[in-house]
């Protein structure tokens, strides 16, 4: 049991994320806030290039750290993902933070250690590194929550997700320790081939199974884990929603997909009863409880909820046809939920930010673009083609079909209409109502950016679809080929 | 010319109007304005006439594809871009393009907010529909057919009547649900097959139970679609609350998505299913055509009367395509395109009226034709067609429909028969309502007759209904090899199916 | 030639009704029609229902009257419109008199294909133009009587603003009753069929302002499209069983349909006999036969021309010339032909009866009408093809006659058509009383006029006939015979003779008619008398084999004709004379002799009066039946159907579900830490029971 | 044996009676005193069990640093501890019943555990590759080699809860004196010293 | 009286269960919570290191290590998350922090 310096290069990415981080914090602290927009900008360049890096890893699958920490072509795909959406994200805090007068240099940087610990998160092969990974990225998301501290809905927001969200720490724990007993390991490899070999699992090993998934349900906001989602979108500053709603999400799926089919591939049977509960559960609610609220953060909250059940249509298939699904759902998801939120913090009028739906009634007289950006968002999401959104849909459907999983593949169908519903609602008022008073022009061109490529992205995606659903295929396959 | 892509072409050619109006159209001044319409017009123009392109590159005795393109789209899934009219869908797309600049012109006034918005939904609903008629891959199929909501929702939705919000919701759910549904199946099927190309699905068997559910999943979408008994509720609603022009495109390409869903997916894959839930089809439709027609009578909104009766007509579509005969599916297929002119063109008349007068409650108007001589032969000319008076094309397409089902079922084709009274009823009692009588209002006695625009509006669409009525082979020509090659599928694949008895059965009369 | 003689009319319509639309010289005659660039021969232009800018007077609605004055200036194209559509018809007349020798005597039938109309698999439907015997008679009739009407109604017509309109509608009727009778095949006797539907029901609403017209227009329509529901579907049974539609195709393959048997609805029956039921519904839709008669009373609130023309002449008889048509098909299925003979003997009988208590004088000569179509179809339903026939062709110029008669009178009394509103006019009118009773005369079948030799003819026919119902309808059309000659003599006493019971001024203005009305008088008061005498021999004499050809088949065993030649008894012949005399005598007693008579029996049996006074009640029952039923049953299902039941339950019943459980799922967010922990741990406990139970 | 087996008892006995009161106390300051007993409590079962370094780590980490937070802001937030009393255990049925099915589906599982057969070879860091060295240097050595992943990603989460502590409570409050070093370091006697002449008795 | 793990793991699943109830149990003071949270942690220890032991393997103690480490920092964010509320609502009753809910 010789210690051998272990391979770094494959957590380059992370690495670098982390001296970038340490780096900034120094920077930040010897320039004061003054020095926020800079750092901010910093922070993104050192995402984007974290991205470049991940991006250059190539493919195979490598563990190192002694088998902590795995890189393959998922993580690969998921790290982009992740990468980008945080860089969209932070880009879009910047202007934000400092007309909310909270434009603290801090937050970036936050923002990028809570990013680091995504990609720790997705790279995860042991339970602890699983653990260390998610808190990483947990207790930072927990203080951005938090982060406007003289606001109280932005204070509620973080005490309750920090309360809840620990308590789903204690019982992912928990699970984990289960796992461990009753597995007598917690590498992930160890537990596959453990159970590659035909092994009964033990009752012990599938309570532990079932409080893993719990724990990371809650991260997904899958019901009956999703308490949280609602209050926590509503309360938190809207570029941390908009940042909550898009890359740890992936980083939990990923998570999930990985701990699902590498070390419990073969308990597919077991855990898949779990993953259609919860996902019809969550396309369910996320349809139905949508259609009552008032409040547009609120309301993607529930929409990521449902969003999140259709992802796990896929999941619940435990095919790599259902993977690729997943993969596919969530890229397109994170860019029309990042352009969506993009509208939404173009949502303010002579200063003052507005977050209730009907704000938006007239929009497409008074900003045309703005309102027709949206609504292609909202039609993407309701999952009518030719917008992304569609595809993504498909592909998961695909996957519950070809998995012979046809009521839960109807079941969400019927869903998806109701939950048109709620975006067509969003169009309606956009469209059909009378404008009340213009929005304030806007004026940066990040925002515009992001409007415009998440914009065009969704709605021509569909021309060539093949890159995307190229590498999402050969990531889930590189998934089972482990 | 064949070499190009025409079908490509003439879907995508909107899309360019679009761009134009897009990029050079801006601000909103009157000049703007007029450019936006004149643009809108152009562009459904040229699409128009290369659409007749197909026409004569098209040869009427193969009955398979043709001017077929194919691209690579998304090979991994066995998903490809993958074009072609045969028989049967040919003469959708020409009658979506002639619509088109009928309806750009019949807004041209009617339409005075958001001009530039209106046009470009309409344009983009036309290269959607064509699309829809062209695609022979399932996924390219099911993202134009479900396209098509987003314009209409917001052509019902942005320049409708007063319920406008809750037609549109009605409308766009209402399909939606259906046809999620055929998404399944379709996904389904690609499992089987292993594509989503229609003529190799077309090829390929499935098994008796899966294609009873297929079934009924594609149901769900064209039932609601067409629209059939009990699933027809937002048809009126969306049509009453529709600017004219919306309701034009409703009735004239929109319903018949369903009918040729029906004809494409239905009944060549799936024939064993076919042919057990025919009685459901007789039945759904025989209660629409009589139903509704009763409805109509009742009505006392102009566009609702007519709406219903699109519901009767459709009625008769269904019935002849699962009449399962020459005479019965070329019937269905030129009531589609019968219905598509006659019942468009009973909308613009109600429009015409909208626009004077901004009512469509029947009881607001009476003696029109003192005052509008022009507008009431018009209108009685159409209302006759709509009748299916022998020389206008309601004829032709009502007189096969029914003599197919008649060779199949005279149960059906008798009930159905009613239709044709009840029909008239409906349609003359409108019409006596409107423009007979004598003139009680003040402002209806200073309505102007039809102005030289509103002539040409309707014109072609006279023009085209007697074409129809009196020499209809140029139609049925196109129609007949592909859909006596869809019967010869139908019954080879049914007989496949049962063992080989039966074959054959029905002579192709 | 044949071209010609079916499409002027439809040019002349054309032309007509682009005048009228677009009013004023201004529009050049030969390009006006076909503005939407189509061959002029195809289509029946898109003039349907032109309508003259100039408004009309208003002082008419209320009453009964037939005519509306002028209120404008006439239109700069009238002069135009009416040369062409009466010149038109006229050339049509005199060629399809050419085309009569040539044909029928001649015995040179053909038929001229046009082009191809519907083909659809097995279906092969041409436009064609088919001039055999049949067609050559027809055509005679048809625009004979046609262009006497067009003639007249330059006179009758001439205070009308809408003349344009009005001439118009008068050829493109004729067109379509032209295609009628040269149709090959049953389909475009269908198109013609209901061309003349729809100029009956644009001719009827021709003073659209009339709210009884109006209603009459949409009855007829309607009425005939019942009858068309049973011809549709007995075209479609024929082509089922026969294979085509064509005439020759089809009478070619009927004696093989025998006994065969078609699964029609959910019973096995004898496929000819249904077939030819199913056709004979047209024709009686089309000819106002028991049941299906209740439009044409109501018709009459057309312009007088119109009655005589389409509701007397000829397009009410068009079920007359498809039965006859059909006579090789029908002459297969001697249960039909029952079915026809008896309806026909009803009707004769029926129409009769009501047409003895009605006063006004369009409405008796309607019932007239009625009755005489009874006739010919129990004449065609024992076989007597060629008797119905000829009384077709009789009954065509007398009862046209009659009608321009009556038209005339009312023109002269200031249209009054209330026969109780008449009386005493006679010497102020002579040439229209004089030809009222040639045409009475005729009608009743007196020696030596038309109706003498049809009418005759056919009662020997049924009284021969090998068919069990001859007898039946023999009896019933005595009866009816009777009553004719007693209706008709009350007509013309009451209009005639007695008392001027009309205003003074009325009187005093009563007038002869223009020149160019009486024309048309003299001609058909000419046929009327003339007709019978002059025809017989070919029509059901004994060239009657040779000059039918091959267009009518009787089968040895049921040729009546021939029988009555041979073996009727010599009462039988007398017979219809004797109880038209009576009849005379008793409208002479009634009216003439004991004028309170009438009145005094209409009291005594006042049951029976107003039994038939109200035409049997057969509009009652069918309001009460249909329309109001159908308009209840709409609404109901409407509100209760569509509204509550579908919408409820399903999108609006779904909408409101869907919003309810969208409160509570809201609700359950409760923002509570401690319930989100405890939905939390719920959650795994279940997951973790589910599990240890079913995992 | 005997003494390890009543050792056993006492621990958990006690462990499990201040567990209950953690959630039981009245007192919030009461609480933390019962969560710090339960702490003992849980080192001596490491102990017991052999594991004297987490043993170690539970009484200096959680009772040292952990406890005395929460002690700290109990105190500090100065709650009126009598309004939060009332009726506090209302819930306790419905809550108590899930508890025990709970523990019932957790004790139900975990009485039935053996090793599963090829655990042992799945060991990670099976103890005996380490050699006859004390609990507290195996972990030592095992930690800054295989799991130096762990230990660095600790630090980072370490860093993180640094940076949120200050960034949440940290307030630079305005309009505060505060001493600045370095402008005080950096004056001249020359800036802040003048030499005036006065004239005498003219006064200033 | 042979104490084997069995006796430990139940130990450990009492204190998690008391750890769960004290989470929504409580109703008055959010404190309570966080302290429950630490009980549900310290279960979570007991456990990983009674496996450890008997499994021979030290992976468990060094995972609770690694626990006990990310507990403390979570408290500590918990605590300044708590204090930051404090601050605004002058109040830690959990009945109060209820601004947000639909």
């Amino acid at each position: 049991m010789t210690a051998v310096f272990p391979d770094i290069w494959p957590a380059l990415p992370e690495i670098f994320l982390a001296c970038a981080g340490m780096a900034l914090l120094m920077i930040g602290v010897f320039r004061g806030d003054g020095f926020t927009r800079t750092i901010g900008y910093m922070t993104m360049v050192a995402l984007l290039l974290a991205a470049i890096l991940t991006m250059g890893y190539g493919s195979g699958r490598v563990v190192t750290f002694n088998g902590l920490f795995v890189m393959d072509s998922f993580g690969v795909f998921m790290k982009v993902l992740i990468l980008v959406a945080a860089a969209l994200s932070v880009l879009m805090t910047l202007g934000f933070n400092e007309r909310e007068k909270m434009a603290r240099f801090e937050f970036p940087v936050l923002m990028l250690f809570s990013t680091l610990g995504m990609l720790m998160m997705v790279s995860a092969n042991d339970l602890i590194s699983l653990y260390v990974g998610l808190e990483t990225q947990s207790l930072a998301l927990y203080v951005v929550a938090a982060f406007r501290r003289d606001n109280a809905k932005s204070s509620e927001a973080g005490l309750k997700y920090f309360v809840l969200g620990s308590l789903s720490s204690g019982m992912l724990l928990y699970g984990a320790s289960l796992v461990y007993g009753f597995a007598g390991t917690t590498s992930f490899d160890k537990i596959a081939a453990l159970f590659a070999g035909g092994a009964h699992p033990s009752a012990g090993l599938i309570i532990g199974l079932v409080f893993v998934a719990a724990g990371l349900a809650f991260k997904i906001s899958a019901v009956p884990f999703h308490m949280w989602t609602p209050d926590v979108y509503e309360g938190a500053p809207t570029p941390v929603t908009a940042f909550f709603a898009a890359a740890p999400k992936v980083a939990a799926i990923a998570l999930f997909t990985r701990l699902l089919i590498e070390p419990f591939g073969h308990l597919v049977h077991q855990w898949q009863q779990i993953i259609i509960v919860t996902s019809i559960l969550s396309m369910a609610l996320g349809s139905f409880a949508a259609i009552t609220q008032t409040n547009i953060k609120r309301l993607m909250a529930y929409s990521s909820i449902g969003h999140v059940g259709y992802a796990l249509v896929g999941l619940a298939a435990g095919t790599q046809e259902g993977v690729r699904g997943v993969l596919i759902y969530m890229a397109v998801y994170i860019v029309m939920n990042i352009g969506t939120f993009a509208v939404i913090l173009c949502m303010k009028q002579q200063g003052r930010m507005l977050e209730e739906i009907k704000d938006l009634a007239g929009l497409s007289r008074t900003n045309p673009m703005l309102a027709g950006a949206m609504a292609v968002f909202m039609f993407s999401m309701a999952g009518i083609p030719p917008m992304a959104g569609f595809f993504s849909k498909l592909y998961v459907f695909l996957a519950a079909i070809e998995a012979q999983l046809y009521t839960l593949a109807v079941i969400g169908v019927l869903t998806s209409v109701v939950g048109a519903y709620y975006y067509l609602r969003i169009i309606k008022i956009m469209y059909f109502d009378e404008p009340v008073e213009a929005f304030d022009k806007i004026n940066d061109d990040g925002m515009t950016g992001i409007l415009v490529a998440t914009g065009l992205f969704t709605l021509l995606f569909f021309v060539v679809p093949a890159p995307v659903l190229n590498y999402a295929a050969a990531a889930a396959a590189s998934l089972f080929a482990g | 010319m064949a070499s190009w892509p025409l079908l490509s072409f003439t879907t995508f050619l909107p899309l360019a109007g679009v761009a134009l109006i897009l990029l050079f159209c801006r601000g909103n001044s009157p000049d703007v304005v007029r450019n936006v319409r004149y643009v809108a017009l152009w562009t459904t123009l040229i699409t128009f006439v290369l659409s007749l392109f197909i026409w004569f590159n098209f040869d009427p005795r193969n009955p398979g594809y043709q001017l077929v393109e194919k691209a690579a789209w998304i090979p991994e899934f066995g998903i490809s871009y993958h074009m072609g009219v045969d028989g049967i869908s040919m003469l959708f797309v020409i009658l979506s393009t002639f619509l088109m600049p009928l309806c750009i012109l019949s807004s041209w006034e009617a339409v005075q907010l958001r001009v530039k918005e209106y046009m470009i939904a309409f344009l983009v609903l036309e290269t959607l529909m064509v699309g829809m008629f062209c695609a022979l891959d399932f996924v390219l199929f099911y993202m134009f057919f479900e396209g098509v909501l987003i314009p209409m929702f917001l052509i019902i939705g942005v320049w409708g009547g007063a319920r406008r919000v809750y037609a549109a919701f009605k409308f766009f759910l209402y399909t939606l649900l259906g046809s999620v549904l055929m998404l399944l199946a379709i996904l389904a099927m690609y499992f089987v097959a292993g594509t989503t190309d229609i003529p190799t699905i077309t090829a390929t068997h499935f098994p008796r139970s899966m294609q009873l559910w297929l079934w009924l999943a594609f149901f769900a979408s064209f039932a609601v679609k067409v629209p059939m008994w009990p699933v027809h509720t937002w048809l009126p609603d969306a049509h009453v609350e529709a600017p004219t022009a919306g309701s034009v495109i409703l009735a004239g390409v929109l319903l018949k998505m369903g009918g040729y869903g029906f004809l494409r997916f239905n009944i060549p894959m799936l024939p064993e299913a076919t042919e057990y839930f025919a009685p459901l089809i007789y039945t759904l439709s025989i209660v629409a055509v009589i139903y509704t027609s009763l409805v109509a009578l009742a009505q006392e909104d102009m566009k609702k009367l007519i709406a219903y009766s699109s519901v009767a007509h459709m009625g008769f579509v269904t019935i002849g395509m699962f009449a399962l005969n020459q005479q019965g599916i070329e019937g269905s297929i030129f009531t589609m395109l019968s219905h598509g002119i006659v019942s468009g063109a009973l909308f613009l008349c109600v429009g015409v009226v909208y626009d004077r007068l901004h009512t469509r409650e029947i009881a607001r108007y009476g003696g029109l034709v003192k005052n509008m001589p022009k507008y009431a032969v018009i209108f009685l000319f159409m209302t006759m067609a709509s009748v299916g008076l022998p020389g206008t094309s309601g004829f032709v397409g009502e007189f096969l429909v029914l003599l197919g089902a008649f060779r199949d079922n005279t149960w059906v084709a008798f009930l159905a028969a009613t239709g044709m009274v009840l029909g008239a009823a409906y349609a003359l009692w409108l019409f006596r309502r409107v423009v007979y009588g004598k003139i009680t209002k003040a402002d209806v006695r200073s309505m102007l007759d039809l102005s030289p625009r509103e002539v040409a509006i309707f014109l072609p669409l006279v023009a085209v209904v007697l074409w129809m009525g009196v020499y209809p082979s140029s139609f049925l020509n196109v129609t007949s090899a592909s859909v006596g090659q869809l019967i010869q599928t139908y019954q080879t694949k049914l007989a496949a199916a049962q063992g080989g008895e039966g074959g054959v059965s029905v002579a192709a009369r | 030639m044949e071209v010609l003689v079916v499409f002027l009319p439809l040019l002349a319509f054309l032309v007509a009704g682009s005048i009228a639309l677009f009013g004023g010289p201004k529009v050049e005659p030969a390009a006006a029609g076909h503005g939407h660039g189509h061959g002029d021969a195809h289509g029946h232009g898109h003039g349907h229902d032109d309508h003259a800018h100039v408004s009309h007077d208003e002082h008419h609605d209320d009453a009964h009257d037939d005519h509306h004055v002028v209120a404008g200036p006439p239109t700069a194209g009238d002069r135009a419109a009416q040369f062409v559509t009466a010149g038109a018809v006229l050339i049509s007349a005199v060629l399809s008199w050419i085309l009569f020798f040539d044909v029928a005597v001649g015995g040179n039938a053909r038929t001229i294909e046009l082009m191809t109309w519907i083909r659809s698999g097995g279906l092969d439907v041409s436009w064609a133009l088919r001039i055999d015997q049949l067609t050559a008679v027809m055509l005679v009739v048809v625009n004979t009587v046609s262009a006497c009407v067009h003639v007249y109604s330059l006179g009758y017509m001439a205070e009308d603003p809408q003349k344009p309109r009005f001439m118009g509608y008068l050829s493109l009727f004729t067109f379509a009753m032209l295609m009628l009778v040269t149709a090959d095949n049953l389909v475009q006797l269908f198109f013609g069929w209901e061309g003349v539907g729809l100029a009956s029901y644009l001719l009827i609403n021709f003073w659209y302002e009339k709210p009884s017209a109006n209603n009459a227009a949409i009855k007829a329509f309607l009425v005939n499209r019942v009858g068309d529901f049973g011809f549709a579907l007995g075209i479609f049974a024929i082509f089922v069983l026969a294979g085509s539609v064509q005439f020759d195709a089809i009478f070619a393959k009927a004696p093989e349909l025998v006994g065969q048997k078609i699964h029609f609805l959910s019973w096995n029956v004898d496929a000819l006999t249904v077939t030819c039921l199913l056709l004979f519904m047209g024709a009686m839709g089309k000819s106002a036969q028991l049941g299906l008669h209740t439009w044409l009373p109501d018709a009459m609130e057309g312009p007088t021309p119109v009655s005589a023309l389409i509701h007397a002449a000829t397009m009410v008889t068009a079920g007359v010339f498809m039965v006859c048509r059909l006579s090789p098909v029908f002459e297969y299925a001697p249960t039909a032909l029952e079915v026809v003979a008896v309806v026909g003997a009803l009707t004769a009988f029926v129409a009769a009866t009501i047409g003895f208590t009605q006063f006004d004088i369009k409405r008796v000569i309607a019932y007239s009408t009625m009755s005489q179509l009874g006739y010919m179809f129990f004449a065609a339903g024992v076989s007597a093809y060629g008797a119905a026939m000829f009384h077709l062709f009789t009954h065509a110029f007398f009862k046209a006659l009659l009608f321009l008669g009556a038209g005339s009178v009312i023109h002269a009394l200031h249209h009054e058509q209330d026969m109780r509103n008449m009386g005493g006019v006679w010497k102020k009118i002579p040439f229209t009383y004089a030809v009222m009773w040639i045409g009475n005369l005729a009608l009743a079948g007196l020696p030596f006029f038309a109706g003498y030799y049809s009418k005759d003819m056919i009662l020997e026919a049924a009284y021969a006939s090998a068919s069990p119902v001859g007898k039946f309808a023999f009896a019933l059309g005595i009866a009816a015979a009777f009553l004719t000659a007693f209706y008709s003599w009350r007509l013309l006493f009451m209009t005639f003779h007695g008392k001027p019971r009309m205003a003074k001024s009325v009187f005093d203005h009563a007038h002869e008619s223009p020149i160019v009305m009486l024309i048309p008088l003299a001609v058909l008061a000419l046929g009327a008398l003339f007709a019978g005498v002059g025809f017989h021999n070919w029509f059901i004499g004994h060239d009657m084999a040779h000059f039918w050809g091959k267009a009518i088949l009787v089968l040895q065993d049921n040729n009546s004709i021939e029988a009555a030649h041979h073996h009727t008894p010599g009462w039988v012949k007398l017979a219809p004379l004797v109880v038209g005399l009576i009849g005379i005598a008793l409208a002479y007693i009634a009216y003439m002799a004991m004028p309170g008579l009438p009145a005094k029996a209409a009291a005594t049996f006042r049951g029976v009066h107003q039994f038939l006074y109200n035409k049997w009640y057969f509009d009652e029952l069918y309001d009460f039946l249909f329309v109001r039923s159908a308009k209840y049953l709409g609404y109901g299902l409407w509100k209760s159907g569509d509204g509550a039941v579908i919408d409820g339950v399903g999108p609006d019943g779904l909408a409101a579900a869907t919003r309810d459980v969208a409160a509570r799922a809201s609700r359950l967010q409760s923002g509570y830490v401690y319930h989100y922990a405890f939905a939390m741990v719920i959650g795994v406990v279940l997951l973790v029971a589910w599990l240890s139970m079913f995992g | 044996m005997i003494i390890q087996g009543i050792a056993f008892y006492v621990f958990a006995a006690l462990l499990v009676a201040s567990g209950v009161m953690v959630i039981s106390a009245r007192n919030p300051v009461h609480s933390v005193l019962y969560l710090v007993l339960a702490f003992f409590q849980a080192a001596g079962l490491c102990v017991l069990l052999g594991a004297e370094f987490i043993a170690m780590i539970l009484v200096i980490v959680y009772v040292g640093a952990v406890a005395v937070l929460f002690l700290f802001v109990v105190m500090m937030l100065d709650i009126n501890f009598r309004e939060l009393r009332a009726g506090a255990m209302q819930y306790l049925p419905i809550g108590g019943l899930i508890g025990l099915i709970l523990l019932a589906e957790l004790a139900a599982v975990l009485g039935g555990w053996i090793i599963a057969p090829a655990a042992e070879k799945a060991a990670s860091a099976p103890l005996a590759a380490l050699g006859n060295v004390s609990n507290t240097e195996a972990l030592g050595q095992l930690i800054y080699t295989h799991y130096v992943y762990l230990f660095q990603a600790s630090g980072i989460v370490l860093l993180i809860a640094m940076i949120g502590a200050i960034v949440l409570t940290l307030r630079q409050r305005e309009g505060v004196r505060k001493q600045n070093i370095g402008a005080q370091l950096a004056r001249r006697r020359e800036d802040v010293v003048v030499v005036r002449k006065v004239s005498t008795g003219g006064g200033v | 009286m042979e104490i084997g793990l069995g006796h430990y793991l139940t130990v450990s699943a009492i204190i998690f269960t008391l750890g769960v109830l004290g989470i929504f149990l409580n109703r008055k003071n959010v404190i309570i919570i966080l302290m429950s949270i630490e009980m549900m942690l310290l279960a979570v220890n007991l456990n990983l290191v009674s496996f450890s032991v008997y499994l021979n393997d030290l992976v468990g103690q060094v995972f609770s290590m690694i626990i006990l480490t990310v507990a403390a920092a979570e408290a500590a964010i918990g605590l300044a998350i708590l204090v930051v509320y404090f601050r605004n609502r002058g109040s830690i009753r959990v009945e109060d922090i209820n601004m947000m809910r639909g």
